[in-house]
């Protein structure tokens, strides 16, 4: 027994980090993230083949058959780079949500998962609560109603949906009745937008109408580590960013990162990042392998991410100074790409209250 | 501790929501916010009307063009008050009225102040502030923008960054390098520069919060005639710190958290989750009167602030902490209408169901930016317990 | 119109500086809080000869008729002492309750309050909420029950007794059926009992027994705008001992007061400080002159003042090092006496409530 | 990532419950705490049988007194879990285990581990740790206490405080100045000295908690052999810091927090207000559960460290971020506790009504202590800058 990456993950993040910083470094962001969609084909397929896309699904569908702490290592890369990659909605929420489907819709989705041949969005903000007047409702087998803040919704061909707030449907882009509204957010490297279904027909149910008792449990709870992972790469990266800047700004006659007061907020980033870091890998971890943990650190790992990770992009750009305000310097984009994975499926405030519930306190 | 409306108060109030009433017509639009470069004529005559009736450049003299009253906080809180209460246009603001024009009646030639001061207030011209350089950010002192003689005038080469409004202004006042030998300090000069002298070139900067906010201005040989030099050679560095203690009255900041406030109860009120209002959430409404203490202490404390400056009392390390605290307020009031919001308060750039134009995103990053601006926290921080704690400096580098 | 002490309230302040700084240094305060009531006549009444004893009694009955704004410079300055006197019961909650008295009341007690010739103690707790089994009914003209952490119970001859959660009564010490057991807390300069009552006859209600209306709420803002203004006291006093200290103590070859970061932890610690010094002094002027936000404000400067405070006391005592952990050295009881004005009359979290309450939230 | 508990750790569980359940009523009074100074006959002997079924002093090698088991955390978690599940003291621990011994065992001369680990892990002599002094807090290596040499003796004179346990301590391994023309680090030696040697003072040490369990130790003309020294002459301050990393395991430290919060947990259940419990107000609840994240964090974050600690791997900046953090969410968890408590958690000292013998208060006090004590926070936060970070040191004063 051991508390450590193994040497595969270790390989597997080292890959991914080296191809991301060369092939998407924040240029390529910027350029990414200014097209519609904010989706690079490119991209998605040489994440495929970095065996990141199909992470997930299981060797028998053309994936690497990993585990949940895997993929949140993907994903804090991801968040590293700042990436847009649909990952979330796709690699994560799509692969969790098929496990309970049938086999074909699993010889049907899986393998184009794996090889980063389609892309998914997720519409499970109802499974958390409702904004506005939001929700989508079955009747006679057809969905009506509004789904907000759908992710990764950039250049998904099909949906999955959470119906009446229980169950899972699947629905293609393109299905009648259904329209897509971009929504623009601060964050520009990831798309959400909002559905709307008038007497749209699913294309499936996944595990069938009625539904599989705690799947939408476990989507939350993958999804969940899986941003507490982002804002993990997020945070890793704009500490990096604050102490390479202090060690060359020089003000005073001496680089900045000589004062007490500039170390001490390093200090204090990295000191709160570090333990953070290890609770989201045992979160990850027992999302497989501790079942009877895996909503409990799901929702602890969301929220104190959410808290650290905006005090520490904080921080990092007072660390910066003006030139971290600039629109030209690239700190920001860690600094929205936090403020948007801190409200997705649930603020903090919000998940610790599902926490408390949990417990029955 | 006087605080009584006594019935001269209530007439003036009474008075100016009768002239508030009246004429609100004819105020520009965009709400009470204090325009910073809107010369259209609306904004002009409205300015006009305002200082005629001594609801705008109120204390400035009468022999530069204002209204010539006593300072008088009360009056002051009432006009705040009132032209809040009615989202009216509360005239011309900005640098010039409210940092070069106090820093003119403190220190400016007696043909400076009868040559600016006027126009100033009226909103005639516009200025714009020339401190902040890409190596001078919170180390101010390193400025590096510099003016060499030649005959009667200077000539100056170099940058400056941060400026608001640079693109609307027709006058910067700078600090700029006049005596290279004087030392980091002792050589910077307080100067008036005419923006519409050949050689400058304003760009703007983007910012994380996606506008424009702030520019860079770019010196090429840029001729400047000495006598625009605001006091003495070499006393710049004493000067801009002058002005930055009349940076925007304190009133009106506190003013702006009070306002800022009222509208997060407001959201609070008006957002729901599974249709219960955000201010029904226990967690948040302690977050909420919390920040409502905040607000009023700050309200107080600017108060009490005014009150010492118009004493021309020293209130020592107090004074030095108002900036601190503000900006943070302000981000802290934003943090908590987004977190009320949920995934609402993340859309920004004209999204569908974006609340309030993306006000309290911008909000929440301005106010960061301005944490950072006018010298960092870490900065504020050594003043305070420097000058104000008397705590000693750090010792010099070997 | 100013915001602003008045000349002869600045006078008041440094007369009682003056004399608690030369009478009551820290020796003396440590010899009065082990005594057994922690009472110290002689300081009383020079409390009372300063003007103090007697702020809030009307010139009639030989106070000085003065305002809570006085009267909270008179508990500040005492908080700065960390000075051993039983003023919050006797001369701040005494006047403003016997102001509701019936002329015999007042003649009988407010004399004898201005010149410190009796000390009394306040039962209110349960006008703010009740903790374990305690509360003090009537029935047929007698009291029954348990009132919990009595205010400045040492040395009272009477106290001052919230009934049925609404009601003030007056009893004396030595009543038959009245027992008072000490309560031990942090804070030693500070007497807290338990008060017991078995079929207790009370000596009088404060304005019949019927009860006045506000009452209540008026003794209570009074009470929490005191304990702020204690609070504002002691911090005051941490910060001085921190900021002295940094000055002298000398490490790594310097005087610690030259590391940034001891710097701006005392540019901190002054910075919440001075603002709450306003709010302070403007909700013991609303108390008297803007009576529509007196009870708003009373709760927002007792709730901002613990939050702040107990940073303070903890961000001093961290500038001292070990030093300020000894028990040989002062700092801990400006430490101590902060953390029982924290709770006393309500913590921060019970007083917020209220004031959300009171807006209708 | 392995986590699994296989059959030989069920197997390793099963028995220490069945130990426990069989031998519980043999184990010392007073709970799960390790005795750090108690040599009753029944901790004595607890002790040896602790060892004799490698529940104690585990993974020290048989031939010093120890069990010579291989490092295992899972073991080791299953130790704490089930020694904390039964209520049951988990043996002699304190300076001499946890600190002496591994440095011992890494610096020491084959007859030093020979002669001090045995009697060490077997309780039979009890260490105290002379490192701090008046003049050397957060600047450890300003150490004054000096040893001059007098034929194979050194005699000691000077002061430590912060001593704890001194009052019980048989031996004291301390920092001493023994080489006073080698500069503040390189003067120092790692000395080991037996407490009843003529010259020792020790006075307890009076803190804000109101208990002394802190001493000053005096030093007057002190003899003591110079084979008590540790590693060689003028290595103390490297020994030090080598023994300061072996600073009580983390798992344990970890476990304490888990243990706190439980009762944290336990006591909001109980305590109401107006008849609610204080776990039912949303407010505490939120506080609650923000404290249940950062123990959870630094529970995992401490089996992290410690899988890299058995890999001989260093884990870089993320090793030096524990103890600041470990401290402070005890000190946050006592805070809560007050709070829950209201008026009732201010009371002290034996009070009527008092809950958990004021155990809240004196771990809000006592963990205060802690952020300060061991290199207050500040120099924490410059080592991790420094070390962790590789930003660099401020330049030397002038």
């Amino acid at each position: 027994m051991d508390f450590a990456l193994s040497d595969e993950q270790k390989l597997l993040e080292q890959s991914l980090r080296r191809y991301l910083a060369e092939s998407v470094p924040a240029t390529r962001v910027r350029e990414i993230m200014a097209t519609e969609t904010a989706h690079d084909a490119k991209l998605w397929r040489d994440l495929a083949e970095l065996g990141a896309a199909g992470v997930l699904v299981p060797e028998v569908h053309g994936g690497s058959g990993l585990a949940l702490l895997d993929a949140a290592l993907v994903q804090q890369s991801l968040g590293h780079a700042a990436a847009p990659a649909p990952f979330l909605a796709t690699s994560v929420l799509g692969p969790i949500a098929f496990a309970a489907g049938t086999p074909a819709q699993q010889a049907e989705w899986l393998p184009r998962i794996a090889a980063a041949q389609t892309v998914l969005g997720a519409a499970f903000t109802e499974l958390v609560h409702r904004r506005d007047a939001a929700g989508v409702r079955e009747s006679n087998g057809r969905l009506d109603g509004t789904a907000l803040f759908v992710i990764d919704a950039g250049a998904a061909a099909a949906f999955l949906v959470a119906v009446d707030r229980a169950r899972i449907a699947l629905v293609a882009r393109d299905a009648a009745g259904l329209t897509a509204t971009p929504l623009a957010t601060i964050d520009a490297t990831r798309r959400v937008a909002e559905l709307r279904f008038e007497s749209v027909a699913p294309a499936e149910w996944i595990g069938g109408a009625a539904g599989v008792p705690e799947l939408a449990a476990r989507v939350l709870a993958a999804g969940r580590v899986a941003l507490a992972a982002d804002v993990l790469g997020a945070c890793e990266r704009a500490i990096e960013m604050a102490v390479a800047y202090a060690k060359q700004r020089v003000q005073f006659g001496r680089p900045i990162a000589t004062f007490q007061a500039v170390k001490h907020l390093c200090a204090e980033m990295i000191a709160e990042l570090e333990p953070a870091r290890s609770l989201v890998w045992y979160a990850a971890h027992a999302f497989d392998h501790r079942p009877e943990e895996a909503v409990a650190m799901s929702l602890h790992a969301k929220a104190h991410l959410a808290e650290i990770g905006t005090q520490i992009v904080r921080t990092a750009t007072e660390v910066h100074g003006g030139i971290g305000f600039t629109s030209e310097h690239d700190l920001h984009l860690w600094f929205k790409r936090v403020g948007l994975d801190r409200q997705l499926l649930g603020g903090p405030e919000v998940v610790r209250a599902e926490g408390a519930a949990l417990h029955g306190w | 501790m006087d605080l009584s409306f006594g019935p001269e108060y209530e007439t003036f109030r009474a008075e100016l929501r009768a002239f508030l009433e009246a004429h609100r017509e004819r105020a520009p639009r965009g709400g009470i916010v204090a325009a910073g470069g809107s010369k259209d004529a609306a904004t002009l005559a409205w300015q006009k009307l305002l200082i005629e009736h001594g609801y705008a450049a109120r204390t400035i003299p009468k022999q530069y063009g204002g209204y010539g009253a006593e300072p008088d906080i009360l009056k002051r809180v009432i006009l705040d008050e009132e032209f809040a209460r009615a989202g009216v246009s509360a005239g011309v603001g900005g640098q010039g009225p409210d940092m070069l024009v106090p820093t003119l009646l403190e220190h400016g030639s007696e043909e400076q102040k009868q040559r600016w001061i006027g126009p100033t207030i009226r909103g005639e011209v516009v200025w714009c502030q020339g401190y902040s350089e890409p190596n001078a950010g919170s180390d101010l002192a390193n400025v590096q923008t510099r003016a060499s003689e030649d005959g009667a005038d200077f000539v100056v080469n170099g940058q400056k960054i941060w400026t608001t409004t640079a693109h609307l202004a027709d006058m910067m006042f700078g600090l700029i390098r006049t005596e290279p030998n004087e030392g980091k300090h002792g050589g910077l000069s307080y100067l008036l520069i005419p923006m519409t002298t050949p050689g400058i070139e304003v760009r703007p900067l983007g910012t994380m919060t996606g506008r424009a906010e702030f520019n860079e201005v770019f010196f090429t040989d840029v001729r400047v005639p000495q006598a625009n030099v605001v006091g003495r050679r070499g006393e710049g560095w004493k000067i801009a710190n002058t002005t930055l203690k009349h940076e925007r009255n304190m009133l009106a900041s506190a003013g702006g958290l009070e306002a800022s406030f009222a509208r997060l109860v407001e959201l609070m009120k008006s957002e729901t989750r599974d249709g219960r209002r955000a201010i029904d959430d226990p967690v948040l409404r302690d977050r909420l009167l919390r920040l409502e203490a905040r607000v009023a202490a700050a309200k107080y404390h600017s108060m009490r602030m005014l009150t010492a400056s118009l004493k021309k009392e020293f209130p020592g390390v107090a004074a030095l902490v108002t900036k601190l605290s503000g900006c943070e307020i302000s981000h802290q009031i934003a943090a908590l209408a987004i977190d009320a919001m949920g995934e609402l308060g993340v859309l920004y750039d004209g999204s569908k169901h974006l609340r309030a134009f993306g006000m309290w995103q911008f909000q929440y990053m301005f106010s960061l930016g301005l944490i950072i601006g006018g010298g960092t926290a870490q900065i504020q921080k050594n003043i305070i317990a420097e000058r104000g704690l008397g705590m000693p400096r750090e010792p010099k580098a070997a």
